[in-house]
């Protein structure tokens, strides 16, 4: 058992023997607290931690369920087991309404968004005083009572909460995956590559702030059940500052950090008593000193037991199978063409490339290669002109789909989250193919003995391997590499040359941007030279080559 | 007339923008910094003879230094040592620098509204057969004054110039020698002292109690969000708007209703135009 | 032989897990123009980044004597170095004029004198000092990042792919202010994987491929 | 039971009522309350007073606590054509107002709650803001000139250094009642209730005498301001106020 298990196993055992035996009533209430505060912050990691946006409505959500809970409770004398799920489903729709605007913006119009979100509800709270009772709120909520049967105060009511914190966990654990964590990892780390793979970003953001919702509301239901009535404050920002130093302090990411800064930040104030009106202070400069020394939280500063595999010794031993055949689609661009301000980016563009061809792309920096595997990949869009693959029309079809549908791609440089294995990249790649066998692709590519290293520990030309093969672990029918060869050895690039020809054999398309003449020449069918965003050459290799108007592009051989 | 108000905004949002293109990230203890100006000021008043009258302007450059000192102080531990972290942290951290001073103040001078001395004397002014109150006068005139002052410092100044370098190109500006640390600090120090002498203007005719902080920074932000995002013009108008907006509606329907169209109108923005009235989309450099 | 400017040792260059630069030893001499060419990815950009501070490196950095291995970028500039980088960065939403005036760290006189000169070196840039920077072509974005570049009356002129974008009559006029600039006793240094550009000017000519320096010639 | 020494709302309230409309004349009462739980029972009470003694409230408006510029509640106060201004706000709210209300030149009479004469709010205000303001309030010991009550307020302020206000004064009240149903012989908590309960006792504020529901005060005060100091003068005294009316 490694030292954090055993740790969060002590831990949580010395909790409940504290709770069980040495809580007094008054400790019992904070703990109860805390535990409806994990079921908040557990909720706020999947938007904040995982999805890594700043959402200042985990608040908003506390409060709307808080508030369904109390109108229902007081108002229609429901049970827990009428008012707890719709508190969870009041705070789920609204996170539905307002997401489509909300969730598509970036990171500092989220925030403003959220808090506009969490203000307008708590103004909506104060003054429709007929339903919410206005700033007295609602009192007389009942207690948790379930099917007849009434929770107590003290321990019954702690246990509950804690029984529910605990679901709370495992919805969590489950929800957070090994495949959906690397899955978020690659959108929190490397946005630019998200969509290469086939990830849908806006669905994923979404799934995290809905659940985050759905937490926030349980946890509101579960504060109004404890404290018996319902008032604005629920929906003040000051539980959402709560929620965000509770969560920043005790960690972003794990089920240790939400039940730790919880539990922390609801203790606090009685070991800081002595600080009387200045508490809220040494909150203050808790959450600065946490942010700036220790960026994961406490659990990230326990995070002592994370031990980096070692690669295996076999390297040779690999087996190497031949590739399946997948198969290929034909990738064709007509007419492109794209401004950047006063620049013409691509003008007039023709491309076809046929499975099984693989088609080098040269020009002059600038020439417009970037930009045509941008908009090939739908990671730019063009001002005109169309793109099919394989006979459909991808000219408008969103990055993630583009890749789903079979077209996928590198990167100059290598885009892979340092802390996934290489293992993780290829599943995630896979995830739309669940018949895939990751251990079969790792092996074609050579990768097995690297397979459960961090992607930010192994060398720059296995990198740029586990590139390809995440690309390919897709199963695409085309492939746009973008200078795979840059900054490998000659060695290096051989291995990524005869990779190629393999892909290609067995029927891809693909387009290979690269400068290294001497890399491209030998490996491609086809030569593609640009200039000023337009196609100067089309042909051979040598034909290219020796075309007058590339060596003065691309060599610069004619003198001034 | 809401333009005293808008006037104090327009410093608020304009300080935002100053720290916000120096560092691309949103300074959440700018309201609070408003609130600091306005209690330095009333410090400070302990210091003039209380009988002689003395105009409150006259505190100006003692709350600008005070301000500007704290600006420094949340530039060089709130944003330096994570200047190379995502945007959001710099969120978080000033979220903690705006919970300290708020709740320093409160501690120290209690949670109830206080005052500061009259800007410049009492009273009315007749202008054009309209009367005015001296003190919105003097708001609007030293809040133009500012915000000229800071139009002419960018526009026509070394500094200036050196202020917009850092933020359309950090990296840049430093590859021509611009020493951006000393820049972003200074940034810090001036968008803080904005604030702060919108604390002072505010201090009489609106007093200041320390929870004041968190209503003005929401007003700065969405008026940088309705304005263009990093536009100092746009900063400036849509302060303006929004006080326009929050007198006007309130005047016609209730106070609550203006604000909650407020919150509706920065939803309806976002999503219409997320980049703002004023805002561009961004040039793109090929 | 002219006095050696700036003296490259045993330089390494990594971004992360990437090695773009290994061990590279040159020399660049005060009023000649050292060549280094390369093409893309051979790690000519790390090299100039990292003379001025911008990568981080290991090895030696000498300018004038002096080893500046601990200087910040601000302070190299400050010192005496420029770099126009590869992709001009010129400041778009700013004009021309303050594009260059802010290039002038060395007090008010000498930008005043500075600008003129560079005007009367880009013609172009003259005719439309109020025009933002973004609104400029291509060529012009570059002559103003030449430009702006020589405003800090540099000692050792780095420049990344000057010749790109520029038409072949404006980049012989941009090659022969380079030429007058070393006669005054300047270091010019030129990365280009053009080398129609760069040889005709060029007092040396180094070859950098694969992160590495070939045998100079 | 919980046992109050400062009259509630529904006491106080039915005294401004009664002062606006009968000693001031105020036919057409504009409300101005907060959206605080403070401010919205009060603005119950007050309209529930007015509109029995037949002046119904031609405007009311709730305003947050962090609304800074009170000219749009002022302008339409203006427009309603309302004879007074009776406002149920905190203290920095109730100064706004009157500022700004000066500033606009409104010159309808201010009637403000208790907040108003609180030390602080008052402090907030130049002495030319104030002349002319009507408050109501538990009690006022600053202004009223009784022997003994001179002597709380100079001993209050020898030992707080700062001036007693309505709820010093009812907290005073209150511990001398207690002391001395503590030396007629109450033993327990229950005692000092049951003894606090029955019969009337005398106070420096007031006379109080439970209602059953331990509410002790029903006596309210109504002060005015003038344009000299920011010392009010007790203008109205109500007694035994049932909030009931």
């Amino acid at each position: 058992m490694n030292p954090r298990n055993s740790l969060m196993i002590f831990g949580g055992g010395g909790l409940a023997i504290y709770a069980l035996f040495f809580a007094s009533s008054y400790d019992q209430r904070l703990l109860t607290l805390s535990g409806i505060y994990v079921v908040l912050v557990l909720g706020y990691q999947f938007i904040f931690g995982h999805a890594g946006a700043l959402s200042l409505a985990q608040g908003a959500f506390f409060g709307l369920g808080a508030y369904t809970s109390g109108i229902l409770g007081s108002q229609y004398g429901a049970e827990f087991l009428v008012t707890f799920p719709l508190s969870v489903a009041a705070a789920v729709t609204i996170a539905v309404l307002v997401s489509i605007p909300v969730l598509r913006l970036q990171s500092h119009y989220f925030a403003l968004a959220t808090l506009a979100l969490s203000q307008l509800l708590l103004l909506i709270a104060i003054n429709w005083e007929p339903v919410t009772g206005g700033a007295n709120g609602l009192s007389g909520v009942p207690p948790v009572r379930i099917l007849g049967w009434q929770l107590a105060r003290g321990l019954p009511l702690l246990s509950f909460v804690w029984i529910i914190a605990g679901l709370a966990m495992l919805v969590s654990y489950w929800q957070i995956n090994t495949a959906r964590k690397a899955a978020f990892t690659v959108m929190r780390e490397t946005p630019l590559a998200t969509a290469a793979f086939g990830i849908d970003r806006s669905m994923l953001r979404f799934r995290a702030f809905l659940l985050s919702a759905a937490f926030g509301g349980a946890a509101g239901a579960l504060f109004v059940h404890t404290n018996r009535v319902v008032s604005p404050e629920t929906l003040s920002f000051g539980v959402m500052i709560t929620c965000l130093t509770m969560t920043v302090v005790g960690g972003r990411f794990g089920i240790p950090g939400a039940v730790i800064g919880a539990l922390l930040l609801t203790h606090l104030p009685e070991w800081f008593r002595g600080l009387q009106e200045y508490y809220l202070v040494a909150v203050g400069v808790l959450l600065l000193a946490t942010v700036v020394f220790a960026p994961n939280g406490i659990e990230g500063l326990l995070r002592f037991g994370k031990s980096s595999p070692k690669p295996s010794a076999g390297t040779a031993t690999d087996e190497k199978s031949e590739p399946a055949d997948i198969g290929g689609s034909e990738l064709i661009a007509t007419h492109l063409s794209k401004r950047y301000g006063g620049v013409r980016a691509l003008d007039d563009v023709n491309l076809r490339i046929q499975p099984g061809e693989i088609v080098g792309v040269i020009g002059p920096n600038g020439a417009g290669k970037t930009t045509l595997a941008n908009i090939l990949t739908g990671s730019a869009t063009s001002d005109a002109g169309t793109v099919t693959l394989a006979g459909h029309d991808i000219t408008h079809a969103p990055e993630y789909q583009i890749a789903q549908l079979g077209l996928t791609r590198t990167f100059q440089t290598p885009q892979l989250p340092a802390d996934l294995s290489v293992r993780d990249i290829i599943r995630i790649a896979q995830a739309d193919r669940p018949a895939a066998n990751t251990d079969a692709v790792l092996r074609n590519f050579n990768l097995l003995a690297v397979a459960d290293m961090p992607c930010g520990t192994i060398a720059h030309g296995i990198r740029r391997r586990v590139e390809v093969c995440r690309a390919v672990a897709a199963e695409p029918g085309a492939l746009v590499l973008d200078e795979p060869g840059a900054g490998l050895s000659p060695e290096e690039q051989g291995e990524i040359s005869a990779l190629c020809r393999t892909l290609a054999e067995n029927g891809l398309a693909i387009l290979l941007i690269d400068h290294n003449v001497a890399f491209l020449k030998p490996l491609v069918t086809r030569m593609v030279c640009m200039e000023s965003g337009r196609i100067i050459a089309d042909g051979t290799p040598e034909d290219v080559l020796a075309d007058p108007r590339v060596q003065d592009a691309y060599f610069g051989v004619t003198t001034l | 007339m809401p333009f005293p108000l808008g006037a104090a905004y327009a410093l608020v949002a304009l300080g935002f923008v100053l720290v916000l293109n120096a560092t691309t990230a949103v300074n959440f203890a700018h309201g609070e910094s408003v609130v600091a100006g306005g209690f330095t000021a009333v410090a400070l008043t302990f210091f003039l003879p209380p009988d002689l009258r003395i105009p409150g302007l006259i505190l100006l450059p003692g709350v600008v230094v005070v301000t500007a000192v704290l600006g420094l102080a949340i530039g060089a531990l709130a944003y330096l040592p994570i200047r190379n972290r995502p945007p959001v942290s710099v969120f978080v951290t000033t979220i903690a620098v705006g919970m300290i001073v708020a709740n320093g103040l409160n501690a120290t001078f209690g949670a109830a509204p206080r005052t500061a001395p009259p800007l410049i004397g009492v009273g009315t002014i007749d202008l054009i057969g309209v009367s005015i109150s001296r003190q919105s006068l003097v708001i609007i005139a030293t809040a133009c004054v500012l915000i000229g002052g800071l139009a002419i410092v960018l526009q026509r100044t070394q500094l200036g110039r050196q202020f917009r370098a850092c933020s359309q190109d950090p990296e840049m500006a430093r590859a021509i020698g611009i020493r951006l640390t000393r820049i972003t600090l200074l940034s810090f120090a001036l968008g803080t002292a904005f604030a702060g002498a919108a604390g002072l203007l505010l201090a009489h005719q609106f007093f200041i109690s320390p929870a004041d902080g968190a209503p003005l920074i929401l007003k700065a932000y969405i008026a940088v969000v309705i304005g263009g995002w990093g536009s100092l013009r746009g900063a400036a108008l849509g302060a303006l708007l929004i006080a326009v907006f929050e007198v006007g509606v309130a005047a016609i329907s209730s106070q609550p209703l203006a604000e909650g169209l407020l919150y509706v109108i920065v939803l309806v923005v976002l999503f219409l135009r997320p980049q703002g009235l004023l805002g561009e989309p961004q040039q793109v450099r090929a | 032989m002219s006095q050696p400017s700036l003296h490259v040792e045993s330089l390494t260059v990594s971004h992360g897990a990437v090695t773009a630069l290994r061990d590279v030893t040159f020399t660049a001499r005060s009023g000649e123009i050292t060549a280094l060419i390369g093409t893309n990815g051979a790690g000519k950009s790390s090299l100039l980044r990292a003379i001025i501070g911008l990568a981080s490196s290991k090895g030696d950095i000498f300018f004038q004597g002096d080893n500046i291995n601990h200087l910040a970028t601000e302070d190299r500039i400050r010192a005496g170095l420029a770099l126009v980088p590869e992709g001009r960065r010129v400041f778009p939403g700013m004009t021309v004029e303050e594009n260059l005036l802010v290039g002038g760290i060395r007090g008010r006189a000498e930008r005043r004198l500075s600008i003129d000169e560079v005007y009367a070196l880009f013609p172009p840039l003259a005719d439309r000092p109020s025009d933002r920077a973004w609104q400029l072509s291509g060529g012009q974005q570059q002559m103003l990042a030449i430009g702006r570049a020589l405003m800090a009356r540099p000692r050792i002129f780095l420049l990344d792919e000057p010749s790109l974008g520029l038409s072949p009559r404006i980049a012989r006029d941009v090659a022969e202010s380079l030429k007058a600039l070393t006669e005054k006793g300047a270091a010019v240094v030129i990365a280009e994987q053009n080398s129609g550009f760069v040889q005709p000017i060029a007092d040396r000519t180094l070859t950098l491929s694969n992160g590495q320096m070939a045998l100079p010639d | 039971m919980s046992i109050g020494f400062f009259p509630g709302d529904a006491v106080v309230k039915t005294a401004q009522a009664r002062y606006a409309v009968e000693e001031r004349g105020v036919k057409r009462p504009a409300i101005i309350s907060q959206t605080t739980a403070y401010g919205q029972s009060g603005r119950a009470e007050l309209e529930r007073n007015l509109t029995a003694i037949g002046a119904s409230p031609v405007l009311q408006e709730a305003l947050d606590i962090s609304v800074k510029d009170m000219l749009p509640v002022l302008l339409k106060v203006q427009r309603s054509g309302a004879d007074a201004l009776l406002l149920h706000l905190h203290s920095g709210p109730t100064a706004l107002i009157i500022r700004h209300a000066r500033a606009l030149g409104l010159d309808i009479p201010i009637i403000a709650g208790s907040a108003m004469h609180q030390p602080e709010t008052a402090a907030l205000l130049e002495p030319a803001e104030l002349n002319g303001v009507c408050a109501e309030s538990g009690s006022s010991p600053v202004s009223d000139d009784s022997e003994e009550m001179r002597e709380f307020v100079d001993a209050y302020r020898r030992s707080f250094d700062r001036e007693p206000d309505a709820f010093a004064l009812g907290q005073y009240d209150g511990a001398k009642m207690i002391l001395a149903a503590l030396a007629a012989g109450a033993k327990t908590a229950d005692e000092v209730r049951t003894h606090l309960q029955t019969a009337s006792h005398a106070g420096l504020a007031m006379n109080y005498r439970s209602d059953g529901k331990g509410n002790m005060a029903h006596s309210a005060v109504i002060i005015c301001y003038g344009a000299e100091d920011r010392v009010p003068q007790i203008v109205k005294r109500y007694e035994n106020l049932t909030g009931t009316l």
